[in-house]
């Protein structure tokens, strides 16, 4: 695997949006080419080389091709959006879009990223050490298809709309998580090792929920059925499982109804 | 003005019977005119090894207005990496989909070599919006229908049989609205949905109103004819989209025998039947659904005052809207995806869903199949014409791919056979034994000469009269040496090679490279004076509706680059 | 000095329609927009009695306004500051990314002050943003 | 002779009352008298007859006075703002007509703006909702018509809407519904025993920021399972959930209005979006409809508006020049502002020095700033170019949407004082400069 360093050297007055920071974009190009690739601004259109350095080689395809991003990250926006394959890790933060609509490869981020981050992902690994900020591994406003597979891993904690119309794919928060986790979800994975606020699985059609720590308020819709022991991200414990939400529609397959599953540690 | 002279090309025009032969076409002052009316400052296009059509004429799509806005303001993900970038010369940017955005929607179907698309649904009430995004919609002449059946009004007039009075109403509310023509939309079934209820078939009664969907579209026929209109009623009957449907729709067909047309705009038929594909089906479920495409056209072959526009589903990903909201509602309680209602006070309703004709199911390809099977069993395309129930069944943009198919029984079959459960589709169709491939001429008839005809515009579209207005599209198709590969075809008509609107060039190799206002054509009859109407009117107004009488007619400054088609019945 | 945390909310009141359309630097306004309405449970927690200046003060700032008795009733434990200049001055602009800020449902501490001075709506705002020059 | 105006629109709140008459002086100069109109609407019209109306733009001096300057003057400092600015921002819209929103986003396509409206940090949660959701809703003669029962849900019409109830929801007698206020339930939900909970029928004290679990409590009695609901839900106990059930599962014909109670506090879209659930639900078995309680009279102008020419009805970055983006939360004003995304501001039709949160505005003034608006407001007085315009639906004609998204077409009654000019002129001047600029 061939190895590209980008560096970000001059900070942004605004914001950049740097959708072209993926190892698709960089596979098969020169240096030079992938310091021409576009970026924005605000309305500024430019190349990426009037924000980064840009050193190493790139990969032939994207699968041979990674991304090691420097500097201070805060306010780019987008960085492997898109990504199909091939390794991104980011040195420090990363700003919105991170890894958004991501469908393979590897996306590791040291340190924290702000909101929408892993939106709509299909697949692929995307690891954050730090916390990640609001609709983490959501939907896009008025799409039903909400994230499809692979896996995210949050070191720290989540904000608020935690896999809104979640489909498919884990999402695992280390710390704890704001309020809606797997709102209107109909499928996936999402696990909570601390504690979570409110409004935990509300309008959940199908999709399993496990949580560590507290839940503040629980949700009327749903209803305790009993204990289950569940080996849930390598680890077995005793979980409380309610299903529901009762208050929304399910769907049956062979005659059953298929609920959301909500598993809270005892 | 610049003239022009379109040299060499293959002209196409059913209404003065020109079917291919090499021709000139010769403008001047944005009108068709004799080559020799030309002066020396003409220019001259050269359309040689080319495809010469009148500019297309669109019988019923939803691009303007209420529901088409909720469309598109309610559906983000439809312009999500859907959107083309903005092309060059484009005055403004192009969002959207299945539901584009105003200036999308003028420039999509000037690409396409169309000049005018009549707006299927207005609901009165809105009318002062619908002329605003008319204003918004570039290159396109358009007209707007008002709905006019589960309006109070018309249900009391029609109840009690007061033709003449419920003309006075008709004629007040085209003029009101800047309308073009009567609109019916599940005559009684969407009033009853005021109450969550529908009506399914032309015999059910219209809650508290005692009056049946048969009376209804009967007694519209006779407003119609006895205002003269230039179009018929436009007519989207009951129970659309159910599995076995075929039956109330011959049943509703039949209310059109006996009556003729009254009006002196050329038009043959009482009834056009929009969006025929979702009236034709057969079966009593969705498990053993079937096309009944071919009894449907047994039928309308036989009666010569009916037309029909296709609704052909073209396997993508689109958005639903009708007037017919207990349809919407339906069809939100099949795929549970978000669903927008707006009943209209005292006029209609209307419901949106998005939905997701799947190239992998059953039904959704047997749809398919049925549109196109409408078109290959007409006897007469003058009667037919190409739609997609914009956005119903598919976005307009589809037409080029409906006349490739059309067109070629080789693409037809590779799609059908591409299909998961080809064997199924094939067994609930008749779409694999038809051979049929139709003419450049006939898709002229389908596209123009047979709309504008329908649409009682054929003074002003849809041919190369002398006199009407200089709308042009030339594709590059060679008559004479057609492609072997179908896709060709497909590509020609979606990106003309020029497309001229009053004799602009507004279009060239399928970019956007002009512009030239566009007109707003509307209906004023003449009635005698009815004082009664002029009472219920504003007793109506007082007690019943929110806003006032005097601001719900459209004001004059929100009327933009009106051409008025003049009707004196009193005469 | 007593202290109490109470749930805001910031909404919408005809006298404040009224005084707004009068204009923002009416008394008008300042009357009707300068105020916290409070349960008179509250109140006596706090030790105050109606028409005494409060500091109500958020995670994001504070301001000086007067407790009334509300017009419409809050259960104890909730507080109401009408919309407007006042009630922008501890509102979180916090949106949980939907770009609507906190105006409703945020934690306040409401002490007595009774001896400060209620800001003008220009001196909060030009206040805020270095442009105020004292009274004209 | 002072002549009558009638059936004009009312400039203030989403209700749009189109029935107002304003008596004017001979010279069709000053307003005499109005009649039909709420102690709100009142003001709007006295206002515009005011001697101590703003006649000319006011630039901000070194010493931080304003100076009055010309129209060209104002015009050409805020057209260069924007072809400078990276990433200028254009908000308010709350109170202009449709023609002004249409040209104001002329003008923000060429200059790559954001184009953004009140709904932003009003109404926006519910065109969240209506994105995940939909919006079964209807026209408000249809309530007038046909509802029996009406739900007022954290809006406070009483006070943000003062005929809303007498016009349209409760007391009017309409056609299905000739017995008036006698014949419909009225329910209030709100925290507070607002003005409006007092004439209603019955009143859900609602704890404040649980509306959703109180909509999902009702879902599941709606979906028969009131057996696995607590016994009090959000501060209201299971009998009265249940007694409230019953009636809406009854009702003939019902409507939702909600307001901010629901968009302003945790949650935001997703209280309205599991109001809009509960009314889907209701669908299967009777007639509900629900809709947005919207503020300004013209505020859902813009979403109209800008849906038809760009496919979204707030929040809108063209930044990119060639395609609009959206995504509130990103896009949206606030958090614009909060994360130092936007270079220069244009406050149109609003007060956002009033109504943005202080840290908001702190922000902002970073930058360039002009506000274009008939009065002297707060964001006038911490601008550093104040425009102003004539009044619309005073001084100004054109189309309005009503917040059920009719159109009202509004007139004009006066004009305005001598030299004014519209929004729309404005922006289109601002328009044609910079064309000129970009020369």
């Amino acid at each position: 695997m061939d190895t590209v360093t980008v560096t970000l050297v001059n900070k942004p007055e605004l914001i950049i949006e740097a959708y072209n920071i993926t190892p698709d974009a960089f596979a098969g190009k020169s240096l030079e080419e992938i310091g021409n690739l576009e970026c924005h601004e605000g309305n500024h259109k430019t190349a990426l080389k009037e924000f980064f350095t840009i050193t190493g080689k790139a990969g032939a395809t994207a699968e041979s091709t990674k991304i090691i991003v420097k500097g201070d990250c805060t306010r780019v926006k987008r960085i492997g959006q898109k990504m199909s394959a091939g390794e991104i890790v980011i040195e420090g933060n990363a700003d919105m879009y991170t890894g958004g609509w991501m469908l393979g490869g590897k996306l590791h981020v040291t340190g924290n990223v702000d909101a929408f981050c892993g939106i709509q992902m299909e697949g692929g690994e995307f690891i954050i050490d730090g916390n990640a900020d609001n609709h983490l591994g959501s939907s896009y406003r008025g799409d039903w298809r909400g994230m499809r597979g692979g896996l995210i891993r949050v070191g720290g904690n989540a904000g608020s709309d935690v896999g809104t119309f979640m489909i498919g794919g884990t999402i695992i928060i280390e710390g704890n998580a704001g309020i809606h986790i797997a709102t209107h979800a109909e499928g996936g994975t999402i696990i909570v090792k601390g504690n979570a606020m409110s409004r935990v699985g509300g309008q959940m059609v199908k999709g399993d929920v496990y949580i560590f720590g507290t839940i503040d308020v629980m949700m009327p819709g749903f209803r305790y059925i009993g204990d289950v022991e569940k080996e849930v991200d390598g680890k077995s414990a005793t979980f409380a499982h309610y299903i529901g939400d009762l208050g929304e529609r399910h769907p049956t397959r062979k005659g059953e109804v298929i609920y959301g599953n909500l598993y809270q540690k005892i | 003005m610049a003239e022009y002279l379109i040299k060499n090309g293959h002209v196409f025009d059913p209404i003065l019977g020109i079917k291919g032969e090499v021709h000139n076409i010769a403008i001047r002052d944005g009108k068709f005119v004799e080559p020799s009316a030309l002066t020396s400052s003409a220019k001259t296009i050269d359309a040689s090894g080319k495809t010469v059509m009148a500019g297309g004429v669109d019988i019923h799509s939803h691009v303007v207005g209420p529901k088409v806005n909720v469309g598109r303001l309610f559906r983000p993900e439809d312009k999500l990496f859907k959107s083309p970038l903005r092309q060059p010369k484009n005055a403004r940017m192009e969002m959207g989909f299945s539901v584009p955005s105003t200036f999308k929607t003028g420039y999509d179907y000037s690409r396409m070599g169309y000049c005018f698309v009549n707006e299927a649904a207005m609901p009165p009430l809105h009318s002062p919006h619908v002329h605003e995004e008319i204003r918004d919609t570039p290159l396109i002449d358009n007209t707007a229908m008002p709905v006019l059946g589960n309006n109070w009004f018309m249900l009391e007039y029609l109840k009690n049989g007061e033709i003449e009075n419920n003309a006075a109403y008709t004629a007040w509310l085209l003029h009101a609205t800047k309308g073009f023509a009567i609109k019916v939309v599940n005559p009684g079934g969407t009033e009853a949905w005021g109450w969550g209820l529908n009506c399914v078939t032309i015999n059910d009664p219209v809650p508290h109103f005692n009056i049946t969907p048969a009376e209804i579209i009967k007694g519209l026929i006779e407003t119609n004819e006895y205002l003269r209109l230039p179009h018929s009623i436009h007519l989207h009957g009951n129970n659309i989209g159910n599995p076995g449907n075929y039956t109330d729709t011959i049943d509703t067909l039949k209310l059109a025998e006996g009556y003729s047309p009254n009006c002196d705009f050329g038009r043959d038929q009482v009834i056009h039947n929009t969006h025929l594909q979702f009236h034709s089906y057969g079966g009593d479920s969705w498990l053993n659904f079937e096309s009944k495409a071919k009894e449907i056209m047994e039928y309308v072959n036989r009666q010569k005052n009916l037309t029909f526009d296709l609704g052909v589903v073209t396997l993508d990903e689109t958005t639903t809207m009708t007037a017919d909201g207990p349809f919407e509602h339906h069809l939100q309680s099949l795929n549970h995806l978000k669903w927008a209602n707006v009943d209209v006070e005292l006029e209609t309703a209307a419901g949106i869903v998005p939905y997701v004709y799947g190239k992998d199911v059953k039904v959704c390809n047997i749809q398919w199949a049925i549109g196109l099977e409408l078109a290959l069993f007409c006897n007469d395309p003058m009667r037919s014409h190409i739609t997609t129930d914009h956005p119903n069944a598919g976005p307009f943009i589809r037409y080029p791919r409906i006349i490739k198919w059309l067109m070629s029984k080789a693409s037809r079959d590779e799609l059908l056979h591409s299909f998961k459960w080809s064997e199924k589709v094939i067994g609930a169709t008749n779409i694999e034994s038809i051979d049929r491939e139709m003419s450049l001429y006939e898709i002229a008839m389908m596209t123009r000469a047979g709309t504008a005809k329908a649409l009682g515009l054929s003074h002003m579209y849809g041919s190369f009269t002398e006199g009407l207005a200089g709308n042009v599209a030339i594709y590059d198709l060679d008559p004479e040496n057609m492609p072997s590969d179908p896709e060709m075809i497909e590509k020609a008509f979606g990106r003309a090679a020029y497309t001229l609107k009053d004799g602009v060039i507004v279009v060239k190799d399928g970019d956007i490279v002009g512009d030239t206002p566009k007109s707003t054509i509307w209906v004023n009859v003449k009635v005698p004076e009815n004082k009664q109407v002029a009472r219920d009117v504003s007793e109506k107004f007082l007690r019943y509706y929110s806003v006032n009488k005097d601001n719900y007619s459209l004001f004059e400054e929100h009327l933009h680059n009106p051409k008025v088609i003049e009707v004196d019945i009193t005469a | 000095m007593a202290k109490i945390e109470l749930n805001m909310i910031t909404q919408r009141s005809i006298e404040e329609g009224i005084a707004m359309e009068i204009g923002k630097t009416s008394p008008q306004y300042f009357e009707a927009c300068s105020i916290i309405e409070m349960n008179p449970k509250d109140m006596k927690k706090l030790g105050i009695l109606a028409n005494t200046n409060v500091r109500v003060t958020s995670e994001f700032g504070t301001v000086i306004v007067k407790a009334v008795e509300p017009r419409q009733t809050c259960y104890p434990g909730l507080c109401h500051i009408r919309q407007g200049v006042w009630a922008n001055q501890i509102v979180p602009p916090i949106t949980q990314s939907t770009g609507e800020p906190q105006y409703s449902g945020f934690i306040v501490t409401v002490e007595p002050a009774e001896h400060e001075v209620i800001k003008s709506a220009l001196e909060c705002v030009q206040g805020a943003v270095g442009l105020w020059k004292g009274v004209k | 002779m002072a002549k009558v105006i009638k059936d004009v629109g009312c400039p203030y709140c989403g209700a749009c009352c189109d029935d107002v008459e304003v008596t004017v002086s001979d010279d069709g100069k000053k307003i005499l008298e109005v009649a039909n109109v709420c102690a709100i609407g009142a003001e709007i019209f006295k206002h515009a007859s005011r001697e101590d109306r703003v006649k000319l733009p006011r630039m901000r001096q070194p010493d931080g006075t304003y100076k009055d300057v010309s129209y060209t003057e104002a015009i050409d400092f805020t057209a260069k703002m924007l072809v400078k600015a990276k990433k200028p921002l254009i908000f308010g819209f709350g109170s202009t007509n449709c023609e002004a929103m249409s040209s104001a986003a002329k003008v923000a396509e060429k200059a790559g703006a954001v184009l953004d409206n009140c709904a932003s940090i009003c109404h926006g949660s519910s065109f969240l909702a209506m994105f995940d959701n939909g919006y079964p809703s209807c026209t408000l003669g249809e309530t007038k018509n046909r509802a029996d029962v009406v739900v007022y849900w954290g809006s406070n019409p009483a006070h943000a809407h003062p005929r809303h109830m007498s016009r349209y929801a409760m007391f009017p007698r309409g056609f299905f519904t000739g017995k008036g206020v006698m014949g419909r339930k009225v329910i209030t939900v709100d925290p507070r025993f607002t003005d409006t909970a007092r004439v209603s029928d019955i009143h859900l004290q609602v704890k404040q920021g649980h509306d959703y679990e109180l909509f999902n409590a009702f879902r599941m009695v709606v979906r028969g399972f009131e057996a696995d609901i607590p016994d009090v839900v959000a501060g209201i106990k299971k009998e009265q959930i249940l007694e409230v059930a019953e009636i809406m599962k009854n009702a003939r014909f019902g409507t939702i209005f909600y307001g901010m109670g629901l968009c302003h506090s945790d949650g935001r879209n997703h209280n309205v979006d599991e109001a809009i659930s509960l009314t889907r639900d209701l669908n299967e078995t009777t007639k509900w409809t629900i809709m947005a309680m919207r503020g300004h009279y013209n505020i859902t102008g813009p979403g109209a508006v800008w849906s038809w020419q760009f496919g979204f009805p707030y929040c809108l970055d063209l930044t990119k020049k060639n395609m609009a983006h959206m995504n509130p939360g990103e896009t949206s004003s606030i958090d614009l502002a909060m994360r130092d995304e936007i270079d220069a501001f244009i406050n149109i039709g609003t007060d956002a020095g009033a109504h943005f949160p202080i840290e908001a505005v702190k922000h902002i003034k970073k930058h360039p700033m002009v506000t274009i608006d008939p009065n002297i407001c707060m964001a006038s007085e911490i601008s550093d170019l104040h425009i102003p315009v004539g009044i619309v639906g005073v001084e100004v004609a054109g189309i309005v949407y009503r917040m059920d998204n009719v159109p009202i077409q509004y007139r004009k009654v006066i004009d305005p004082p001598e030299g004014v000019i519209s929004d729309e002129e404005l922006f289109e001047r601002i328009y044609q400069r910079m064309c000129e600029l970009e020369a």
